[in-house]
């Protein structure tokens, strides 16, 4: 997972790109077999322990997953921590510091 | 897009050219070699269609289970597509230039 | 002299290494056999080639060619930016510089193989190699070093080698493409890449030309065409319709299907002298690759 | 960081429920935020019409137009594989902010949570099967303030 983490003004947008195929479980491969879903359904996001974002999401979210936001309070150097679980259940994590 | 651009890309993809030996026979089996033929000498110069072999597989698998008209159409269609790879090649080594717009 | 109404209006730093390219051109030597002054013949080529563009996009300044149709179509552009903010080909730069940091098996690495070290060396790609009588790309160089090497040969269009190629242009972004047409013999394959950029091919009968330079800016079917000014310079690309990183032999396959012609090997011969031909035509424009492509 | 209770109980395979199925789960959840991995609306996300999934999002709200709601979507996506999606609005204490694909075989696309500390503006890449309206419905104040746009997707082959 990639992070980016900018604070301006006291707002610090945060934005992620994790690598996960998010298989729709509507494609098929080339000999016909449709290939199982397999996508990433909940992402959170934490600054200092604390949660500044969660999010719920589907089989319509591309592949390699992009998503961002932004929150009030961090300060550059604090590290931003973003967790992600898939339709499997295997999970992610990446962590970066604010600029 | 313009109307003018419209209509040449239009002039573009109808076949320039149609021409086809005349085969006063049913028997598919020379068509489908002069095919492969032609179409080789097209795909030695690097313009081979992505039609053509299909065109071809298929007249084949329609003779093997005896559908003879079927053959026939599918025979001189590929036959027809080799013609035109092969003019193609040949025209573009004559005048490529043509195809510059500067 | 389209050029050189076309330069003046460019950036300083183009200024001088389009006329920097453009003497060392002209004063190189011209002593061919056949009397023929080629290295003239391809500037005036460059020269067509590139007013033809500023003639047909009068707004687009030249150095904005290395976008692609992101360069003459804001529409695209638009969300090509959103992507180009956080691009997915990130993951592939990152890949391929692991993969450029392992060492082979003899304890050789790539960058034993390259000039500085493989390091900001993707503007001078492709070349012409005198001794081996044709067009070296930077993909073929990559096999060649893994075969010296002992190792075997990557594929082509994707994966690892596309992956070692979004490296090896990450680190050479902004510098200019000098790609230049050394003697007559090189001559003979840039004309190769010519003639095949013109010729009219496959079930539609199209050439490269008749999309990317009559037709560039406008519609086919639902796609806007790109102008071919620039084509070479932002691979590799990660595509959105491929979900990964390719080569710009790959697309060139893509494209050939596309006018329904059976696309030729990647690396192979006629694809090689194209990506020459195009790349002279590109001269002056920085590289920009690994880049995001719809 | 709230999820409502009616999203919970209508949740059957909440992350929770799948934290005592296995040790992978377990390890994974020691590494994650509190709070995190809430309950996923399984029945929103599964949901195929638009009208199903958003009453499996926000049962019972009143759902008003707004142009508080500021939705940045392509007029015509380059490919409905990665179309770039952002909503953000000035409205206060934003709840959640959720976004449709009316046309898509699951429109609910992703639905954000946001608390006090959050900025509303969020972004995301997403696809989209064919044309569609795009919705975006942002939860603030006990109602859904929505806003919608048309994609126009095409279908491809000669871009590039």
């Amino acid at each position: 997972m990639k992070i980016k983490a900018k604070v301006k003004k006291d707002i610090t947008k945060v934005k992620m790109l994790i690598k996960h195929p998010m298989e729709t479980g509507r494609r098929k491969d080339q000999d016909g077999n449709v290939i199982p879903g397999l996508y990433i359904t909940e992402v959170s996001a934490s600054h200092n322990s604390q949660p500044v974002f969660y999010a719920e999401v589907g089989q319509a979210v591309s592949k390699d997953p992009y998503m961002a936001f932004s929150f009030k309070g961090g300060m550059s150097g604090d590290k931003v921590s973003i967790t992600w679980i898939d339709s499997s259940g295997a999970t992610g994590k990446g962590e970066a510091a604010i600029k | 897009m313009n109307k003018v651009r419209v209509l040449f890309f239009i002039a573009l993809s109808i076949p320039l050219f149609s021409s086809s030996r005349l085969y006063a026979g049913a028997d598919v089996k020379p068509i489908l070699d002069d095919a492969r033929t032609t179409l080789n000498q097209a795909a030695a110069k690097d313009f081979e269609w992505t039609t053509t072999r299909k065109l071809i597989a298929d007249a084949e698998t329609a003779l093997a289970v005896g559908d003879k008209d079927k053959s026939l159409k599918l025979a001189k269609a590929a036959l027809n597509e080799a013609e035109k790879s092969l003019i193609q090649a040949n025209y573009a080594e004559a005048h490529w230039q043509d195809g510059s717009p500067l | 002299m389209g050029l050189i109404k076309l330069i003046l209006k460019i950036k300083a730093g183009l200024i001088l290494a389009g006329l920097l390219a453009l003497s060392c051109m002209a004063n190189g030597e011209t002593g061919s056999k056949s009397g023929l002054d080629f290295k003239a013949m391809v500037q005036q080529d460059v020269r067509d080639f590139q007013a033809y563009y500023k003639k047909r996009f009068s707004q687009v300044e030249f150095s904005k060619y290395k976008n692609g149709v992101y360069a003459i179509d804001a529409a695209s552009r638009e969300q090509w930016l959103e992507m180009e903010d956080f691009p997915p080909y990130e993951f592939a730069i990152d890949d391929g510089e692991a993969l450029f940091q392992t060492p082979f098996a003899n304890g050789k690495s790539y960058a034993d193989c390259f000039a500085n070290g493989g390091e900001s060396i993707r503007q001078n790609y492709p070349y012409f190699d005198s001794k081996k009588v044709e067009v070296i790309t930077l993909e073929l160089a990559i096999n060649n070093c893994r075969e010296a090497n002992g190792e075997k040969p990557l594929a082509y269009k994707k994966g690892a080698l596309a992956m070692l190629s979004a490296y090896m242009a990450s680190t050479s972004a902004g510098n200019i493409f000098a790609v230049s047409v050394p003697d007559e013999a090189a001559y003979q394959a840039y004309s190769e890449g010519k003639q095949f950029f013109y010729s009219k091919r496959g079930q539609l009968n199209f050439s490269c030309a008749d999309c990317h330079m009559r037709v560039a800016g406008q519609k086919l079917r639902a796609d806007i065409s790109s102008p071919a000014l620039g084509h070479p310079t932002g691979f590799p690309v990660y595509r959105a319709k491929w979900g990964e990183m390719g080569t710009l032999h790959h697309r060139y396959a893509g494209c050939n299907k596309n006018i329904r012609a059976k696309p030729l090997p990647a690396q192979g011969r006629a694809y090689r002298n194209l990506e020459y031909f195009q790349s002279v035509m590109s001269q002056g424009l920085e590289v920009n690759g690994p880049s995001s492509r719809k | 960081m709230s999820v409502s209770g009616k999203d919970m109980t209508m949740s059957r395979r909440g992350f929770l429920g799948d934290l005592f199925k296995g040790a992978a789960c377990i390890a994974a959840a020691t590494s994650l935020p509190r709070l995190a991995f809430a309950a996923w609306n399984e029945k929103a996300f599964k949901a195929e019409t638009l009208e199903g999934a958003l009453n499996g999002k926000y049962p019972g709200l009143e759902m008003v137009d707004s142009t508080a709601v500021k939705l940045k979507a392509p007029a015509i996506a380059e490919n409905g594989a990665v179309v770039p999606v952002s909503v953000k609005t000035d409205l206060p204490d934003v709840k959640t902010i959720s976004l449709f694909v009316e046309k898509n075989p699951s429109p609910l696309a992703a639905t954000f949570h946001l608390t006090s500390v959050n900025v509303a503006d969020v972004s995301i890449r997403i696809r989209m099967g064919e044309t569609s309206n795009l919705i975006a419905v942002v939860e603030s104040g006990g109602k859904l303030h929505r806003v919608q746009q048309e994609v126009k997707v095409t279908i491809g082959g000669c871009g590039g």
